[in-house]
């Protein structure tokens, strides 16, 4: 069921994706700003840069928390792209996380502490979303492994729309576009300086950038399975998805915490759960 | 509920063209009034040190003695004082900026070259001023 | 052409809170408190405005006399009256909230009582 | 929980365009308590006046503030003009009614960017800048500074801008009008904008009276001080009503803000219509003797420039009371009980110019 | 090939400006400068910075708060000092809070002059901080060839 | 059948002859010997029992039956005492109650009772027995020096050393007796013993507070006790023979006879395991010395209700009273997770993560499908291992740094490295990836899915998973920030307390190496011969989990790799001059001190608004379930 081909095409491909993805992102960006923006490559030239810095640490396990962070989003993309099981890798990708949310904590900075704080909040605000958006692919393909929900014809999407629509409110937070750039932000200044980054300099935060790449294409894979049963639409779908975050984050403030665990909890709630158990009335009650 | 507000900018941008003036490949932006920064006319001054007292961040320094007139580019706050009170009219204010430095060696020195009676044309000594 | 009417009364330090007391409750507000050193004395204004009719009194005093705070009156106050003290020196008794002394941090103490200057001068003298 | 978070914010902080310090003590995100602390920027530029002559002090008294340079050299020569009792003639009154309209405009819009920086909205920060080039533009194109005008002399103005130019300046406000309705809108009306600026910084309309707020501050609740009013420039010659709102809140600032840009694009045009011809400057003669308190409208409110003369051409004292100064006490008691995420917001909502309030 | 001279991040701070040359920095981040066409960044954050812009002069107060900035910003890094108060003390020269120009706490490695500093002048003055950065960092590679500190004030 | 004798009565010899010895150097050696010897033992039966299944075995019935009912009434008459002299009257009432009870079962009901078979094991016994064969045992050999330290700490307490040891051996008795008992009324009697040992060691240090907690948690455990009873006496009265008596001829027996005394017993189970209506006597059970939460809440006490809840999930599978327990159970979950959040004292945070997982394993024996039943016992086992490790540590720490407040613990792995590392790998068994606790979560998660109304819980461990996620990680960080202000400390610690540790902290990991091989030769056979159909977790994703535990191991190694000249800079503060000591010159000319609290959004998840709304939920539920229960009974 699992093969390691399509990981490691994943592990080799997506940092490449990912970083156009971001450079199409900030290109896009400043145009919506007025701007000519920066270079297509502008996030390899980035973290290029960032490998030929110095780097200046606050504590040496600050380097172990930003590599296993690194590694283990890879595992979990990996795992995903591979075929493996569906909650499995959102667990492999929450301990990724963990790491990042330890390194921001190792340095008992105090912004990158308050970052942490909020990384975690944002991991709570999402993490039922996703489990739920797993546990929907479940009901309507009987199988969590991402090889077996990939090769449906079912058009997932029918059946799960407001799991959908409760995905990419979490897809903001994961990408972290405003509103939900809580924790650390790419763009608009913050009140908490860079949050969890913020002590993380030179290579390490070239880890972290590497990583959020790979994320990017974690989650564009998450969203194709709702659109598995046509690659065509699917890609289109990843590509208006992505198109309708920008637009998000180009057209909102940054909210608060309350908010942001409030709204994606009440997404999560309303619109998850309705859409599975009208599924689940609609299948009328899966026995086991 | 009035979210995406922005929206009509956002996308009226995008299909637009960018604002971006591309400064270094195009030249920048000035105007007949831009204050760039002083040049002087050595052949024309007269050493009178106007200029030197009126300037409030005392970036000009005129030496009768030795007939010099230097400015430091690093103090000069390009107000446009010394050109107004300068007798003779030989100050002006040129549109381009001083440019950036690496050393703070902001002192350019001019050699004084009016003769009093009659204005014979020499051939400047002092750097120009235009770099 | 003046703009508007500005009356300056001098009065005694220990009439001081009395008439900011009578502005307070004619429903002034406090514009601002300044200090100047003229000669070896200081003058600290009280400017008060209601409806655009500008008042101030002024005190006058020695650099060692205490003047009473007015931020019991208004609350505001204890920024120009701890600007007054880092400033000048001026003694202020009772302040609301004070710095002590560190609302405005400057390299030396009280420098308006004795402005020094400092750095390169003008090339030659004038 | 008894313990609390204490961390220093500032005065280095990519949300502060300028240096201030505020001790925080939260809990939660909650502030519990802040202590600001200023004096990152203090220069001293008072103790110039021994240093230079008062027509010289024009220099430095506009370079008090980059933002609201020009109104520092307005009321600074006002106040001069009116200690030696010049009179200025009208068409310098009006050219810098014209400038100080502008020169408000320019703040606001770089306000608004700020401020929208400051809520996380990157898009209208750069929209606001981007509008607010086209201010800047005009500025030089008629003073030959973009930040720093230095068109202010005492007893009139040093440059003139021609009638067509006036006219064309008119002509343009137009567009500039309209651009500016869309960006109003973003701030009014979007309902995350409004998320993070409503019930945000409450200031009631007596405190903010007692505690002395000026400006868009103290107009933002309720109280209508606008010293335009007093008549100073061409003020007196043209039609405005003071804006305010009475919510209190950084919305009602915002609001404030935003309705002035409209109030001063009218202003401008009225100044323009009613341009009188005539000189620009009158000749000063002799050193000022006496003292005055020259007070205007700041974009962030009521700036007082008191100057004392003693009949030489060092003035004894000028003292330079900046509106940031007397908006410190309200914004100690709007941050009291806010959220981290507000702090920015609030401090912002005062428009803090730190430049000015230290000098 | 060097990535360092494609993506300078900045730090900005506001030593004792009157903000003139501050909003001419920030001037330059948007849309009608917009230095992020050559990958140029305002981190805000030193740590993640590569050059750092000062505004202003130095004071008795921020004295230690610039020297603490440019220690947390990692190698390779340049100081730009913008305006004239920045590089000279400018006006406010002989106040008695002022210490002077930049370069008499950190190195300066470009002074751009100007009151306030046009953001093409910050533009050219940034652009031509690139190439001491690239400096710096093969000094760093090869130490050998020299130290990496960075050439202060005469 | 001698191991079993063995263990049940070993533990109570050696109680009694801790009782009667007072020197502590004696009282070391037993102890030491005595767990040896029950650690060994319980591995001979492990050894000798478990590939055979269900064994039962027949005890002469009626001595040991007449010493038992003595025994009742002698701790009913010891508590009534208590009580009196407490002036706790509800306790006493109850105490009346279930006396009177008692009595009309022994004279009226089980005159001519002789069941086959009192004692039997089977392969879930047999994990139990493990659980408290090794954790108890481990947690018994950390008190000797723990105590110790305490009575040094706390000289205001009277030291009654032989009355602890003397209670702690009692209890491993009565948990051996009671999961090995097949004879309800049996199980009754090690059910009462261990409430009266729970009412005593939490009591021990005799303060006002010990002592109101202790009759809180005597309180709560009686009303469970008293449905106990009534479930005996429903089967009594069912089948006066008493051949219902026995667990395994009752669960042969079918749920129509079975379900009103399952309901019964597992609202019993549901005091003990300290769910959401009853949940304040575990917490309040804080006061005790460390090694007493550590029994009560990893290997002993609380798991005897689970385990009697999930002896009965066939029979409660599928029911509506079933449901409402697991309901009742999944609310547990959510809320005791919630609170946990906004808890900042260490103990605090552990006990509502075990009345959340306790409401988990519930959850899942509650809706009772062979899935649910096999990652409820998984869950058993690794709550234990990894609480047990994470109360130890907590106490350890306690000693040493004088605080059981999680934001005294900042800086813990530069204070002292071991502990926190060990701390570490207890948290992130409770909460992560591939460790224990998760494994048995997500197992939870994929059969709720395929159970009857299933989506609730699934939308439940949804939630409350993520809400774990949240208290564990601030703790971890708050222990790996490199906290300025703290110093390396000296780690003189007694020899038994390390060795207690490290094999906890070992077991941790090992057990999610090894789980697989647990599953398949103790679950799945258990599950198999219960309901004909078992659960296992694929090969792939052990093997992908495998590979994970191996990355998380091997990663710290990654620090070994010579960084690339690394330049140690203090932190950020605004550009503030940080000295190393994170101290800054504040407003006002003030020198203050950086510091960081984490974050306890109390607003959101305050424990007394929570505990309110669960208290409420969870009687309403089991008000529920017993009207359901009267309408099935009339």
């Amino acid at each position: 069921m699992i093969s390691p081909v399509y990981g490691l095409v994943y592990i080799l491909l997506a940092p490449v994706a990912g970083g156009i993805v971001a450079g199409i992102d900030r290109k896009i960006t400043a145009r919506m700003q007025g701007r000519v923006g920066p270079p297509l490559l502008q996030p390899f030239y980035d973290v290029g840069k960032l490998f030929e810095k110095e780097n200046l640490i606050v504590t040496r396990s600050q380097n172990l928390y930003a590599l296993s962070y690194l590694v283990f989003m890879l595992v979990s993309g990996a795992l995903f792209y591979a075929g493996g099981d569906l909650l499995l890798v959102i667990f492999a990708f929450t301990l990724s996380h963990i790491f990042l949310v330890l390194g921001a904590y190792a340095s008992s900075s105090p912004y990158s502490f308050i970052g942490a704080e909020r990384e975690l909040i944002q991991i709570i605000a999402y993490e039922p979303m996703i489990i739920l958006s797993a546990v929907g692919m479940y009901m309507v393909t009987k199988s969590f492994f991402v090889s077996d929900i990939a090769a449906t014809t079912i058009p997932i999407i029918l059946y799960l729309p407001g799991i959908f629509i409760g995905f990419l409110m979490v897809l903001t937070i994961k990408l972290r576009k405003s509103p939900f750039d809580l924790s650390t932000s790419h763009h608009a200044h913050q009140e908490i300086v860079k949050g969890v980054t913020t002590e993380f300099t030179g290579p390490n935060l070239g880890k972290i950038e590497i990583a959020h790449w790979y994320e990017t294409v974690f989650l564009f894979g998450f969203i194709f399975l709702f659109f598995a049963f046509s690659v065509p639409i699917a890609l289109a779908a990843i590509v208006i998805a992505y198109l309708i975050e920008i637009l998000i984050d180009n057209t909102f403030t940054r909210v608060k915490w309350q908010f942001t665990l409030r709204s994606a909890w009440i997404v999560a709630g309303m619109l998850g759960l309705v859409n599975l158990a009208v599924l689940y009335y609609l299948s009328g009650g899966i026995q086991s | 509920m009035a979210f995406f507000e922005m929206a009509k900018t956002a996308i009226r941008t995008v299909v637009s063209r960018p604002a971006t003036l591309m400064y270094p490949a195009r030249p920048g932006k000035k105007t007949g009034l831009s204050r760039g920064h002083v040049v002087i006319d050595p052949s024309r001054c007269i050493s009178c040190g106007m200029c030197m007292k009126k300037c409030p961040s005392e970036a000009i320094c005129v030496e009768k003695d030795e007939r010099i007139w230097r400015i430091d580019r690093l103090r000069c706050v390009v107000c446009n004082s010394c050109i107004e009170v300068c007798p003779v009219k030989c100050l002006r204010m040129d549109l381009q900026y001083s440019p950036a430095l690496l050393s703070h060696s902001g002192l350019e020195t001019f050699l004084i070259t009016y003769v009093k009676p009659e204005r014979p044309k020499k051939s400047e000594t002092g750097e120009n001023a235009d770099a | 052409m003046k703009i508007e009417e500005q009356t300056t009364i001098v009065i005694g330090v220990e009439h001081l809170i009395g008439r900011v007391e009578q502005f307070r409750k004619g429903g002034y507000r406090l514009v601002q408190l300044n200090c100047s050193k003229i000669g070896e004395q200081f003058e600290i204004n009280y400017c008060f405005e209601r409806e655009y009719r500008f008042e101030n009194i002024r005190i006058v005093i020695d650099f060692e006399t205490e003047v009473p705070s007015i931020s019991g009156m208004y609350w505001g106050a204890f920024v120009y009256e701890n600007e007054m003290h880092d400033l000048y020196g001026v003694a202020v008794k009772g302040m609301n909230i004070d710095f002590q002394g560190n609302f405005i941090r400057t390299s030396v103490q009280y420098p308006f009582r004795n402005p020094s200057f400092q750095g390169e001068g003008p090339c030659q003298e004038k | 929980m008894s313990r609390k978070i204490v961390i220093p914010f500032g005065p280095q902080h990519p949300v502060l365009p300028e240096p201030i310090h505020l001790d925080l003590v939260l809990e939660d995100e909650t502030v519990v308590d802040v202590i600001p602390s200023i004096g990152y920027i203090h220069r001293g530029l008072e103790t110039l006046v021994a240093k230079r002559e008062f027509t010289e002090y024009v220099y430095i008294a506009e370079r008090t503030c980059g933002i609201c340079s020009f109104i520092h050299g307005l009321t600074y020569c006002q106040g001069v003009e009116q200690i030696m009792d010049l009179e200025v003639p009208p068409r310098a009154h009006y050219l810098r009614t014209i400038w100080s309209e502008y020169s408000r405009l320019h703040s606001h819009l770089l306000w608004l960017g700020l401020f929208a920086d400051a809520m996380g909205f990157e898009n209208l920060f750069m929209n606001s800048w981007r509008l607010r080039e086209f201010v800047l533009d005009i500025l030089e194109e008629t003073t030959g500074g973009r930040v720093i005008q230095g068109s202010c002399k005492i007893g009139g103005v040093r440059k003139d801008i021609s009638n067509e130019k006036l006219a064309s300046m008119a002509a343009d406000l137009k567009g500039f009008e309209a651009e500016l309705s869309d960006l109003s809108d973003v701030f009014l009306h979007d309902d995350s904008v409004k998320s993070r600026l409503v019930d945000v910084g409450k200031l009631t309309r007596t405190d903010a009276y007692d505690l002395g707020a000026m400006g868009p501050v103290a107009r933002g609740s309720g109280v209508g001080i606008d010293l335009r009013k007093t008549g100073y420039a061409a003020y007196r010659d043209l039609r405005f009503e003071p804006v305010t709102e009475t919510a209190g809140d950084s919305y009602a600032r915002c609001a404030v803000r935003v309705r002035e840009l409209f109030g001063s694009i009218d202003l401008i045009r009225q100044a323009i219509e009613k341009i009188p011809e005539g000189d620009i400057e009158v000749k000063v003669k002799g050193n000022p003797d006496g003292e005055y308190f020259s007070r205007s409208e700041q974009p962030r409110g009521e700036l007082v420039h008191y100057l004392k003369a003693n009949g030489s051409k060092h003035l004894v004292r000028s003292r330079i009371r900046t509106p940031t100064l007397t908006n410190i006490p309200p914004l100690v008691k709007m941050l009291q009980g806010c959220e981290l995420a507000d702090v920015p917001v609030i401090v912002l909502s005062i428009d803090p110019c730190i430049g000015c309030t230290e000098r | 090939m060097t990535y360092l001279k494609r993506s300078p991040w900045i730090i900005h701070y506001d030593a004792s400006s009157c903000n003139g040359c501050d909003i001419e920095v920030l001037a330059c981040l948007t849309p009608m400068y917009d230095i992020e066409r050559f990958g140029i960044v305002n981190t805000g954050n030193p740590k993640h910075a590569d050059v750092f812009v000062v505004t202003g002069s130095i004071n008795e107060q921020n004295k230690a708060v610039i020297k603490n900035i440019y220690d947390q910003i990692p190698n390779p890094k340049v100081v730009v000092a913008v305006g004239i108060c920045a590089t000279s003390g400018g006006v406010f020269r002989e106040c008695y809070n002022v210490c002077g120009g930049i370069d008499k706490i950190i190195p300066v490695d470009v002074y751009v002059p100007g009151c306030a500093a046009r953001p093409e002048s910050i533009i050219d003055g940034i652009v031509k901080s690139l190439g001491i950065l690239e400096e710096k960092r093969l000094k760093m590679k090869n130490p050998d060839t020299g130290q990496s500190s960075t050439v202060g004030r005469k | 059948m001698i191991e079993l004798a063995f263990l049940i009565l070993f533990p109570a010899i050696i109680a009694l002859l801790l009782l009667l010895v007072r020197s502590g150097q004696i009282r070391n050696a037993v102890v030491k010997i005595a767990a040896v010897l029950i650690g060994a033992g319980t591995l001979i039966l492990l050894i000798t029992y478990f590939s055979s299944g269900m064994v039962l075995f027949s005890v002469p019935f009626e001595p040991t039956a007449k010493l038992m009912f003595i025994a009742e009434l002698l701790i009913a008459g010891f508590l009534l005492y208590l009580g009196i002299k407490h002036r706790k009257y509800i306790a006493v009432g109850l105490v009346i109650v279930q006396a009177l009870l008692l009595i009309g079962i022994e004279s009226g009901l089980a005159g001519d009772i002789h069941p086959l078979y009192t004692l039997f094991i089977d392969q879930f016994s047999l994990i139990m027995a493990a659980i408290v064969g090794i954790i108890g045992t481990l947690i018994c050999v950390y008190a000797l020096a723990y105590m110790e330290t305490y009575h040094a700490h706390h000289p205001e307490i009277q030291d009654r050393q032989n009355i602890f040891f003397f209670m702690v051996f009692v209890f491993l008795a009565a948990m051996f007796g009671l999961i090995f008992s097949n004879n309800l009324l049996w199980v009754f009697f090690f059910w009462e013993i261990t409430t009266l040992a729970s009412f005593i060691l939490i009591g021990y240090s005799k303060s006002a507070e010990a002592t109101s907690n202790a009759f809180l948690a005597l309180e709560m455990n009686l009303l469970g006790g008293i449905a106990f009873a009534g479930a005996i006496i429903y089967l009594l009265i069912a089948d006066p023979s008493g051949e219902l008596l026995g667990i395994e001829q009752l669960l042969a027996s079918g749920q129509a006879i079975a379900l009103v005394p399952a309901v019964l017993i597992s609202f019993a189970g549901i005091t003990k395991a300290a769910l959401m209506p009853f949940s304040s006597w575990l917490v309040g059970a804080m006061v005790a010395p460390t090694p007493v939460s550590a029994l009560l809440h990893s290997s002993t006490m609380v798991k005897a209700g689970v385990y009697i809840i999930v002896r009965f999930a066939p029979v409660l599978s599928g029911t509506p009273e079933g449901l409402i327990i697991g309901l009742v159970g999944g609310f547990t979950f959510l809320l005791g997770s919630a609170i946990a959040i906004s808890q900042s004292n260490a103990k605090k945070v552990l006990a509502y993560s075990t009345i959340a997982n306790l409401g988990l394993i519930v959850a899942c024996a509650g809706v009772g499908t062979y899935k649910l039943v096999w990652a409820a016992i998984l869950l058993i086992i690794f709550h234990a291992i990894a609480k047990s490790l994470l109360f130890l540590c907590v106490g350890t720490v306690e000693h040493r740094i004088g605080s059981r407040n999680i934001e005294d613990m900042s800086g813990l792995i530069v204070r002292m490295p071991k502990i926190a590392v060990m701390m570490l790998v207890g948290i992130a068994g409770m909460f992560l990836a591939p460790f224990g606790m998760l494994i048995s979560k997500w197992v939870a998660l994929e059969a709720f899915i395929d159970a009857q109304f299933g989506l609730i819980f699934v939308a439940i461990l949804a939630f409350g998973g993520s809400i774990t996620v949240f208290f564990w990680s601030k703790w971890m960080g708050k222990i790996i920030a490199v906290d300025p202000h703290v110093h390396r400390q000296e780690d003189t610690m007694r020899k038994e307390k390390w060795m207690v540790l490290y094999i906890l902290t070992g077991l941790t990991v090992l057990v999610c190496l090894i789980f697989p091989l647990i599953s398949s030769y103790l679950i799945e056979p258990f599950l198999l011969s219960v309901y004909g159909q078992t659960a296992r977790l694929s090969q792939d994703n052990i093997i992908i989990m495998a590979m994970m535990l191996f990355l998380l191991l091997i990663m710290p190694f990654s620090m070994l790799i010579p960084g690339n000249g690394a330049r140690k800079v203090a932190p950020y503060m605004g550009g503030r001059p940080a000295s190393a000591d994170m101290k800054f010159l504040g407003s006002m000319g003030i020198t203050r001190d950086v510091t960081l609290t984490n974050y306890y959004m109390n607003d959101l998840f305050g424990e007394r608004r929570l505990l309110m709304a669960g208290t409420a939920l969870g009687f309403g539920l089991v008000l529920l379930s017993m009207v359901i229960l009267a309408g099935m009974i009339l």
